[in-house]
Protein backbone atom coordinates (compact mmCIF):
# COMPACT_ATOMS: atom_id res chain seq x y z
CA UNK A 1 0.00 0.00 0.00
CA UNK A 2 1.33 3.43 -0.86
CA UNK A 3 1.33 5.77 1.94
CA UNK A 4 3.74 7.61 4.64
CA UNK A 5 3.26 7.14 8.70
CA UNK A 6 6.19 8.37 10.34
CA UNK A 7 6.94 9.09 14.24
CA UNK A 8 9.80 11.86 13.81
CA UNK A 9 12.07 13.91 16.11
CA UNK A 10 12.73 16.22 12.77
CA UNK A 11 10.88 19.34 11.86
CA UNK A 12 8.19 18.29 9.65
CA UNK A 13 7.99 19.76 5.69
CA UNK A 14 5.40 19.74 3.88
CA UNK A 15 6.52 18.79 0.44
CA UNK A 16 8.04 15.55 2.03
CA UNK A 17 4.08 14.68 2.98
CA UNK A 18 3.00 15.93 -0.04
CA UNK A 19 5.70 13.87 -2.78
CA UNK A 20 4.24 10.67 -0.57
CA UNK A 21 0.85 11.37 -1.68
CA UNK A 22 1.15 13.45 -5.48
CA UNK A 23 0.24 11.57 -8.80
CA UNK A 24 -0.70 12.21 -12.21
CA UNK A 25 -4.07 10.11 -11.77
CA UNK A 26 -5.07 12.73 -8.95
CA UNK A 27 -6.97 16.00 -9.09
CA UNK A 28 -6.84 17.14 -5.50
CA UNK A 29 -5.21 17.03 -2.42
CA UNK A 30 -5.95 18.07 0.86
CA UNK A 31 -3.49 18.76 4.17
CA UNK A 32 -4.18 19.37 8.12
CA UNK A 33 -1.39 20.92 9.74
CA UNK A 34 -1.48 21.65 13.79
CA UNK A 35 0.90 23.86 14.81
CA UNK A 36 1.76 24.96 18.57
CA UNK A 37 -0.20 27.97 19.84
CA UNK A 38 0.70 30.30 22.18
CA UNK A 39 -2.05 29.78 24.31
CA UNK A 40 -4.78 27.51 25.52
CA UNK A 41 -8.04 27.76 27.33
CA UNK A 42 -6.79 31.32 28.43
CA UNK A 43 -3.74 30.46 29.23
CA UNK A 44 0.26 30.94 27.85
CA UNK A 45 1.97 28.55 26.44
CA UNK A 46 5.79 28.88 26.19
CA UNK A 47 6.33 25.41 24.38
CA UNK A 48 5.04 21.83 23.84
CA UNK A 49 6.51 18.91 24.41
CA UNK A 50 5.17 15.68 22.67
CA UNK A 51 5.94 11.78 23.59
CA UNK A 52 4.51 8.74 22.41
CA UNK A 53 4.55 5.25 21.85
CA UNK A 54 6.51 5.22 18.61
CA UNK A 55 6.31 1.81 17.11
CA UNK A 56 2.69 1.44 18.15
CA UNK A 57 1.87 5.24 16.97
CA UNK A 58 3.07 4.42 13.42
CA UNK A 59 1.56 0.82 13.16
CA UNK A 60 -1.74 3.20 14.52
CA UNK A 61 -1.16 5.99 11.90
CA UNK A 62 -1.11 2.88 9.38
CA UNK A 63 -3.99 1.57 10.10
CA UNK A 64 -5.73 5.06 9.82
CA UNK A 65 -4.11 4.95 6.20
CA UNK A 66 -6.32 1.36 5.71
CA UNK A 67 -9.42 3.15 7.12
CA UNK A 68 -8.99 5.84 5.07
CA UNK A 69 -8.74 3.27 1.79
CA UNK A 70 -11.71 1.43 3.12
CA UNK A 71 -14.16 4.15 3.75
CA UNK A 72 -12.64 6.99 1.14
CA UNK A 73 -11.40 4.77 -1.83
CA UNK A 74 -7.27 6.45 -1.32
CA UNK A 75 -4.28 4.40 -0.18
CA UNK A 76 -2.41 8.13 -1.14
CA UNK A 77 -2.14 9.29 2.23
CA UNK A 78 -0.02 10.39 4.52
CA UNK A 79 0.39 11.29 8.33
CA UNK A 80 3.51 12.27 10.28
CA UNK A 81 3.80 13.70 13.85
CA UNK A 82 6.64 14.79 15.69
CA UNK A 83 7.81 14.44 18.95
CA UNK A 84 10.07 16.26 21.37
CA UNK A 85 10.08 19.98 22.21
CA UNK A 86 8.25 21.99 19.89
CA UNK A 87 8.15 25.93 19.82
CA UNK A 88 5.41 28.12 19.23
CA UNK A 89 4.35 28.01 15.46
CA UNK A 90 6.09 25.13 14.61
CA UNK A 91 4.04 21.91 12.98
CA UNK A 92 3.63 19.11 15.55
CA UNK A 93 1.67 17.27 12.87
CA UNK A 94 0.91 17.31 9.05
CA UNK A 95 -1.46 14.74 7.57
CA UNK A 96 -2.01 14.65 3.59
CA UNK A 97 -4.53 12.97 1.26
CA UNK A 98 -4.62 12.68 -2.26
CA UNK A 99 -7.61 11.38 -4.37
CA UNK A 100 -9.05 12.02 -7.64
CA UNK A 101 -11.67 13.90 -6.73
CA UNK A 102 -11.90 16.83 -3.90
CA UNK A 103 -14.84 15.31 -2.28
CA UNK A 104 -12.83 12.37 -1.27
CA UNK A 105 -9.52 14.20 -0.24
CA UNK A 106 -10.64 16.68 1.87
CA UNK A 107 -13.23 14.19 3.83
CA UNK A 108 -10.38 11.77 4.09
CA UNK A 109 -7.56 14.79 5.23
CA UNK A 110 -10.40 16.02 8.27
CA UNK A 111 -11.54 12.04 9.37
CA UNK A 112 -7.61 11.05 9.09
CA UNK A 113 -6.76 14.07 12.07
CA UNK A 114 -9.84 13.30 14.12
CA UNK A 115 -8.81 9.23 14.34
CA UNK A 116 -4.84 10.36 14.97
CA UNK A 117 -5.97 12.31 18.13
CA UNK A 118 -8.61 9.82 19.53
CA UNK A 119 -6.36 6.57 18.83
CA UNK A 120 -3.00 7.46 18.13
CA UNK A 121 -0.36 6.72 21.13
CA UNK A 122 1.03 10.40 21.87
CA UNK A 123 0.84 12.73 24.45
CA UNK A 124 1.24 16.43 24.74
CA UNK A 125 2.68 18.41 27.34
CA UNK A 126 1.89 22.38 28.01
CA UNK A 127 4.89 23.87 29.62
CA UNK A 128 3.83 27.42 30.83
CA UNK A 129 5.79 30.29 32.66
CA UNK A 130 5.22 28.63 36.19
CA UNK A 131 4.98 25.05 35.52
CA UNK A 132 3.47 22.31 32.98
CA UNK A 133 0.94 19.74 32.41
CA UNK A 134 0.19 17.00 30.57
CA UNK A 135 -2.81 16.88 28.36
CA UNK A 136 -5.26 14.06 27.97
CA UNK A 137 -8.00 13.31 25.69
CA UNK A 138 -11.91 12.48 26.37
CA UNK A 139 -12.13 10.18 23.55
CA UNK A 140 -13.32 6.43 24.28
CA UNK A 141 -10.37 3.41 24.83
CA UNK A 142 -9.71 2.31 21.56
CA UNK A 143 -9.55 -1.21 22.91
CA UNK A 144 -11.81 -3.46 20.63
CA UNK B 1 5.60 -15.07 35.18
CA UNK B 2 7.39 -12.46 35.00
CA UNK B 3 6.45 -9.11 32.34
CA UNK B 4 8.17 -5.80 31.44
CA UNK B 5 5.67 -2.78 31.05
CA UNK B 6 6.04 -0.01 28.86
CA UNK B 7 4.87 2.94 30.85
CA UNK B 8 4.44 6.34 29.04
CA UNK B 9 3.67 9.88 29.43
CA UNK B 10 2.53 11.09 32.93
CA UNK B 11 2.83 7.14 33.81
CA UNK B 12 6.02 6.88 33.05
CA UNK B 13 6.77 9.64 35.30
CA UNK B 14 4.76 8.79 37.98
CA UNK B 15 6.90 5.58 37.72
CA UNK B 16 9.91 7.35 37.61
CA UNK B 17 11.26 4.75 34.93
CA UNK B 18 9.83 4.04 31.47
CA UNK B 19 9.62 0.16 32.06
CA UNK B 20 8.84 -1.81 34.86
CA UNK B 21 9.40 -5.49 35.46
CA UNK B 22 6.58 -6.89 37.45
CA UNK B 23 5.33 -10.35 38.72
CA UNK B 24 2.11 -11.76 38.24
CA UNK B 25 0.54 -15.24 38.44
CA UNK B 26 0.65 -17.44 35.18
CA UNK B 27 -1.63 -17.45 33.13
CA UNK B 28 -2.22 -13.60 33.59
CA UNK B 29 -4.23 -10.93 31.99
CA UNK B 30 -3.49 -7.60 31.00
CA UNK B 31 -6.16 -6.40 34.21
CA UNK B 32 -3.56 -8.18 36.25
CA UNK B 33 -0.66 -6.49 34.87
CA UNK B 34 -2.23 -3.54 35.61
CA UNK B 35 -3.21 -4.30 39.09
CA UNK B 36 0.40 -5.40 39.90
CA UNK B 37 1.90 -2.30 38.44
CA UNK B 38 -0.62 -0.22 40.55
CA UNK B 39 0.93 -1.97 43.77
CA UNK B 40 4.29 -1.13 42.72
CA UNK B 41 3.24 2.70 41.94
CA UNK B 42 1.23 4.30 44.42
CA UNK B 43 0.51 7.62 42.30
CA UNK B 44 -1.13 5.69 39.55
CA UNK B 45 -3.60 3.76 42.17
CA UNK B 46 -6.28 6.17 41.59
CA UNK B 47 -6.23 5.91 37.82
CA UNK B 48 -9.76 5.65 36.27
CA UNK B 49 -8.66 5.19 32.80
CA UNK B 50 -5.82 3.46 31.60
CA UNK B 51 -5.07 2.37 28.12
CA UNK B 52 -3.90 -0.99 27.91
CA UNK B 53 -1.64 -2.55 24.63
CA UNK B 54 -0.39 -5.90 23.93
CA UNK B 55 2.22 -5.81 21.03
CA UNK B 56 1.61 -2.70 20.28
CA UNK B 57 -2.11 -2.90 19.65
CA UNK B 58 -5.24 -2.02 21.63
CA UNK B 59 -6.49 -4.76 23.96
CA UNK B 60 -9.07 -5.20 26.66
CA UNK B 61 -8.18 -6.04 30.09
CA UNK B 62 -9.34 -9.62 29.73
CA UNK B 63 -5.99 -9.82 27.02
CA UNK B 64 -4.42 -12.88 28.61
CA UNK B 65 -0.66 -11.90 28.55
CA UNK B 66 1.71 -14.61 26.69
CA UNK B 67 5.45 -14.75 27.39
CA UNK B 68 7.24 -12.37 25.31
CA UNK B 69 4.59 -10.10 24.41
CA UNK B 70 5.27 -6.31 24.54
CA UNK B 71 2.95 -4.85 27.29
CA UNK B 72 2.12 -1.31 27.40
CA UNK B 73 0.07 1.22 29.83
CA UNK B 74 -0.51 4.40 29.33
CA UNK B 75 -3.05 7.50 29.87
CA UNK B 76 -5.56 8.47 27.49
CA UNK B 77 -3.92 10.10 24.21
CA UNK B 78 -3.70 13.80 23.20
CA UNK B 79 -1.37 13.95 20.28
CA UNK B 80 -2.06 15.93 17.28
CA UNK C 1 -8.12 42.36 6.54
CA UNK C 2 -5.39 39.46 6.02
CA UNK C 3 -5.05 37.13 3.30
CA UNK C 4 -3.51 36.68 -0.01
CA UNK C 5 -6.25 36.20 -3.05
CA UNK C 6 -3.80 36.35 -6.30
CA UNK C 7 -4.55 34.96 -10.18
CA UNK C 8 -0.95 34.38 -11.43
CA UNK C 9 1.26 32.43 -14.44
CA UNK C 10 3.73 31.49 -12.30
CA UNK C 11 4.21 28.11 -10.45
CA UNK C 12 1.66 28.35 -6.87
CA UNK C 13 4.12 27.40 -4.18
CA UNK C 14 2.31 26.11 -1.09
CA UNK C 15 5.02 27.63 1.47
CA UNK C 16 3.62 31.70 -0.20
CA UNK C 17 -0.15 30.30 0.94
CA UNK C 18 1.36 29.01 4.31
CA UNK C 19 3.25 31.98 5.28
CA UNK C 20 -0.07 34.34 4.49
CA UNK C 21 -2.14 32.30 6.86
CA UNK C 22 0.22 31.16 9.96
CA UNK C 23 0.34 32.64 13.34
CA UNK C 24 1.62 31.92 16.45
CA UNK C 25 -2.45 31.99 18.02
CA UNK C 26 -3.73 29.45 15.37
CA UNK C 27 -3.21 25.75 16.08
CA UNK C 28 -4.52 24.68 12.57
CA UNK C 29 -3.93 25.02 8.92
CA UNK C 30 -5.94 23.53 6.15
CA UNK C 31 -4.87 23.32 2.79
CA UNK C 32 -6.56 21.77 -0.63
CA UNK C 33 -4.41 21.71 -3.99
CA UNK C 34 -5.97 21.24 -7.49
CA UNK C 35 -3.48 19.62 -9.60
CA UNK C 36 -4.04 18.41 -13.37
CA UNK C 37 -5.05 14.89 -13.63
CA UNK C 38 -4.09 12.68 -16.55
CA UNK C 39 -7.42 11.91 -17.16
CA UNK C 40 -11.13 13.13 -17.57
CA UNK C 41 -14.19 11.18 -17.93
CA UNK C 42 -12.54 8.28 -19.36
CA UNK C 43 -10.31 10.36 -21.31
CA UNK C 44 -6.46 10.91 -21.72
CA UNK C 45 -5.68 14.59 -20.99
CA UNK C 46 -2.50 15.73 -22.21
CA UNK C 47 -2.40 19.68 -20.09
CA UNK C 48 -5.14 21.66 -19.09
CA UNK C 49 -5.11 25.79 -20.50
CA UNK C 50 -6.73 28.01 -18.03
CA UNK C 51 -8.01 31.53 -18.89
CA UNK C 52 -9.49 33.65 -16.57
CA UNK C 53 -10.96 37.24 -15.97
CA UNK C 54 -8.22 38.58 -13.64
CA UNK C 55 -9.31 41.86 -12.37
CA UNK C 56 -12.58 40.38 -11.22
CA UNK C 57 -11.76 36.76 -10.34
CA UNK C 58 -9.12 38.40 -7.66
CA UNK C 59 -11.90 40.40 -6.22
CA UNK C 60 -14.53 37.57 -6.30
CA UNK C 61 -11.47 35.08 -4.22
CA UNK C 62 -11.56 38.29 -1.91
CA UNK C 63 -15.23 38.06 -1.67
CA UNK C 64 -15.14 33.93 -0.95
CA UNK C 65 -12.25 34.89 1.87
CA UNK C 66 -14.88 38.15 3.17
CA UNK C 67 -17.37 34.59 2.97
CA UNK C 68 -15.30 32.61 5.01
CA UNK C 69 -14.43 35.05 7.51
CA UNK C 70 -18.51 35.69 8.61
CA UNK C 71 -18.90 31.88 8.67
CA UNK C 72 -16.11 30.28 10.01
CA UNK C 73 -14.34 33.31 12.10
CA UNK C 74 -11.57 33.05 10.80
CA UNK C 75 -9.51 35.96 8.25
CA UNK C 76 -6.34 33.86 7.70
CA UNK C 77 -7.47 32.33 4.12
CA UNK C 78 -4.71 32.64 0.56
CA UNK C 79 -6.85 31.51 -2.57
CA UNK C 80 -4.12 31.58 -5.62
CA UNK C 81 -5.32 30.22 -9.15
CA UNK C 82 -2.55 29.89 -11.51
CA UNK C 83 -3.84 30.68 -15.28
CA UNK C 84 -1.91 30.05 -18.88
CA UNK C 85 -0.86 26.41 -19.75
CA UNK C 86 -0.10 23.50 -17.32
CA UNK C 87 1.47 20.50 -17.61
CA UNK C 88 0.09 17.07 -15.81
CA UNK C 89 0.57 17.14 -12.00
CA UNK C 90 0.85 20.70 -11.33
CA UNK C 91 -0.89 22.92 -9.06
CA UNK C 92 -3.87 24.90 -10.57
CA UNK C 93 -5.52 26.24 -7.82
CA UNK C 94 -4.41 26.53 -3.71
CA UNK C 95 -6.37 27.23 -0.85
CA UNK C 96 -5.03 27.57 2.84
CA UNK C 97 -6.79 28.71 5.46
CA UNK C 98 -5.33 29.11 9.36
CA UNK C 99 -7.62 28.82 11.97
CA UNK C 100 -7.50 28.62 16.32
CA UNK C 101 -8.90 25.26 15.48
CA UNK C 102 -8.99 22.52 13.23
CA UNK C 103 -12.68 21.93 12.74
CA UNK C 104 -13.03 25.73 11.36
CA UNK C 105 -10.11 25.59 9.20
CA UNK C 106 -11.03 22.33 7.45
CA UNK C 107 -14.23 23.57 6.99
CA UNK C 108 -13.30 26.78 5.61
CA UNK C 109 -11.20 24.88 3.19
CA UNK C 110 -13.93 22.81 1.74
CA UNK C 111 -16.36 26.17 1.61
CA UNK C 112 -13.44 28.25 -0.42
CA UNK C 113 -12.94 25.21 -2.82
CA UNK C 114 -16.46 24.49 -3.87
CA UNK C 115 -17.43 28.72 -3.91
CA UNK C 116 -14.05 29.02 -6.63
CA UNK C 117 -15.71 26.54 -8.59
CA UNK C 118 -18.87 28.21 -8.47
CA UNK C 119 -17.83 31.68 -8.87
CA UNK C 120 -14.58 32.16 -9.60
CA UNK C 121 -14.40 33.76 -13.62
CA UNK C 122 -11.65 31.15 -14.65
CA UNK C 123 -12.13 28.52 -17.24
CA UNK C 124 -10.14 25.71 -18.23
CA UNK C 125 -9.86 24.12 -21.38
CA UNK C 126 -8.74 20.48 -22.04
CA UNK C 127 -6.22 19.04 -24.97
CA UNK C 128 -6.30 15.94 -25.70
CA UNK C 129 -4.19 14.26 -28.78
CA UNK C 130 -7.12 14.92 -31.02
CA UNK C 131 -8.36 18.30 -30.03
CA UNK C 132 -9.64 20.28 -26.88
CA UNK C 133 -12.85 21.58 -25.29
CA UNK C 134 -13.22 24.05 -22.79
CA UNK C 135 -15.08 22.72 -19.29
CA UNK C 136 -17.96 24.74 -18.71
CA UNK C 137 -19.39 24.25 -14.65
CA UNK C 138 -23.50 23.91 -13.98
CA UNK C 139 -23.74 25.69 -11.11
CA UNK C 140 -25.95 28.52 -10.29
CA UNK C 141 -25.63 32.11 -12.25
CA UNK C 142 -23.79 34.05 -9.28
CA UNK C 143 -25.82 36.88 -10.69
CA UNK C 144 -27.64 38.52 -7.07
CA UNK D 1 -24.11 54.77 -26.35
CA UNK D 2 -21.12 52.82 -27.26
CA UNK D 3 -20.65 50.13 -25.01
CA UNK D 4 -16.99 48.12 -24.97
CA UNK D 5 -17.84 44.62 -24.38
CA UNK D 6 -15.42 42.13 -22.59
CA UNK D 7 -15.50 38.98 -23.55
CA UNK D 8 -13.02 35.81 -22.06
CA UNK D 9 -12.92 31.58 -22.62
CA UNK D 10 -14.99 30.07 -25.23
CA UNK D 11 -17.06 33.22 -26.23
CA UNK D 12 -13.40 35.09 -27.22
CA UNK D 13 -12.61 32.23 -29.51
CA UNK D 14 -16.13 32.76 -30.81
CA UNK D 15 -15.63 36.30 -30.89
CA UNK D 16 -12.08 36.41 -32.68
CA UNK D 17 -11.30 39.30 -30.26
CA UNK D 18 -11.13 40.31 -26.53
CA UNK D 19 -13.17 43.37 -26.34
CA UNK D 20 -16.58 44.04 -28.74
CA UNK D 21 -17.80 47.37 -29.22
CA UNK D 22 -21.04 47.57 -29.72
CA UNK D 23 -24.05 50.49 -29.86
CA UNK D 24 -26.80 50.41 -28.04
CA UNK D 25 -29.60 52.42 -27.75
CA UNK D 26 -29.30 54.75 -24.27
CA UNK D 27 -30.26 53.79 -21.60
CA UNK D 28 -28.84 50.07 -21.95
CA UNK D 29 -29.55 47.17 -19.81
CA UNK D 30 -27.04 44.52 -19.86
CA UNK D 31 -29.80 42.29 -21.43
CA UNK D 32 -29.24 44.89 -24.22
CA UNK D 33 -25.98 44.78 -24.54
CA UNK D 34 -25.91 41.03 -24.40
CA UNK D 35 -28.19 41.26 -27.57
CA UNK D 36 -26.10 43.44 -29.27
CA UNK D 37 -22.96 40.93 -28.67
CA UNK D 38 -25.51 37.93 -30.68
CA UNK D 39 -26.22 40.32 -33.26
CA UNK D 40 -22.62 40.43 -33.83
CA UNK D 41 -21.48 37.23 -33.14
CA UNK D 42 -23.53 34.50 -34.75
CA UNK D 43 -21.57 31.65 -33.31
CA UNK D 44 -23.49 33.53 -29.69
CA UNK D 45 -26.65 33.29 -30.65
CA UNK D 46 -27.70 29.80 -29.34
CA UNK D 47 -25.94 30.73 -25.88
CA UNK D 48 -28.49 29.64 -22.89
CA UNK D 49 -26.03 30.79 -19.99
CA UNK D 50 -24.32 33.69 -20.44
CA UNK D 51 -22.78 35.21 -17.70
CA UNK D 52 -23.07 38.77 -17.14
CA UNK D 53 -20.65 41.48 -15.21
CA UNK D 54 -20.81 44.58 -14.64
CA UNK D 55 -17.68 46.58 -13.12
CA UNK D 56 -16.04 43.24 -12.18
CA UNK D 57 -19.36 42.12 -10.63
CA UNK D 58 -21.95 39.52 -11.36
CA UNK D 59 -24.72 41.50 -12.62
CA UNK D 60 -28.97 40.93 -13.31
CA UNK D 61 -29.85 41.56 -17.03
CA UNK D 62 -31.83 44.34 -15.88
CA UNK D 63 -28.81 46.29 -14.50
CA UNK D 64 -28.46 50.00 -16.36
CA UNK D 65 -25.21 50.08 -18.10
CA UNK D 66 -23.31 53.77 -17.59
CA UNK D 67 -21.12 55.70 -19.35
CA UNK D 68 -17.66 54.12 -18.69
CA UNK D 69 -19.07 50.82 -16.56
CA UNK D 70 -16.35 47.99 -17.07
CA UNK D 71 -18.85 45.38 -19.40
CA UNK D 72 -18.22 41.61 -19.69
CA UNK D 73 -20.11 38.55 -20.74
CA UNK D 74 -18.71 35.21 -20.66
CA UNK D 75 -20.03 30.87 -20.33
CA UNK D 76 -20.37 29.66 -16.80
CA UNK D 77 -17.09 29.26 -15.20
CA UNK D 78 -14.68 26.03 -14.69
CA UNK D 79 -12.28 27.04 -12.69
CA UNK D 80 -10.32 24.65 -9.66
Amino acid sequence: MPGLFRVVRESLRIEQAMEAVAGPDRGAIATFHGTVRDHHDGRRVLRLEYHAYPAMAEDVLSQIGREVQDRFGTGHVAILHRIGVLAIGETSVLVAVAATHRAAALAACAYAIERLKAIAPIWKKEHYADGSAWMEGSAADPAP
Amino acid sequence: MRVSVLLFARYREAAGAPILEIEVADPATLRAVWDAVRQQVPALRGEARPLLACNRAYARPETVVQPGDEVAVFPPVSGG
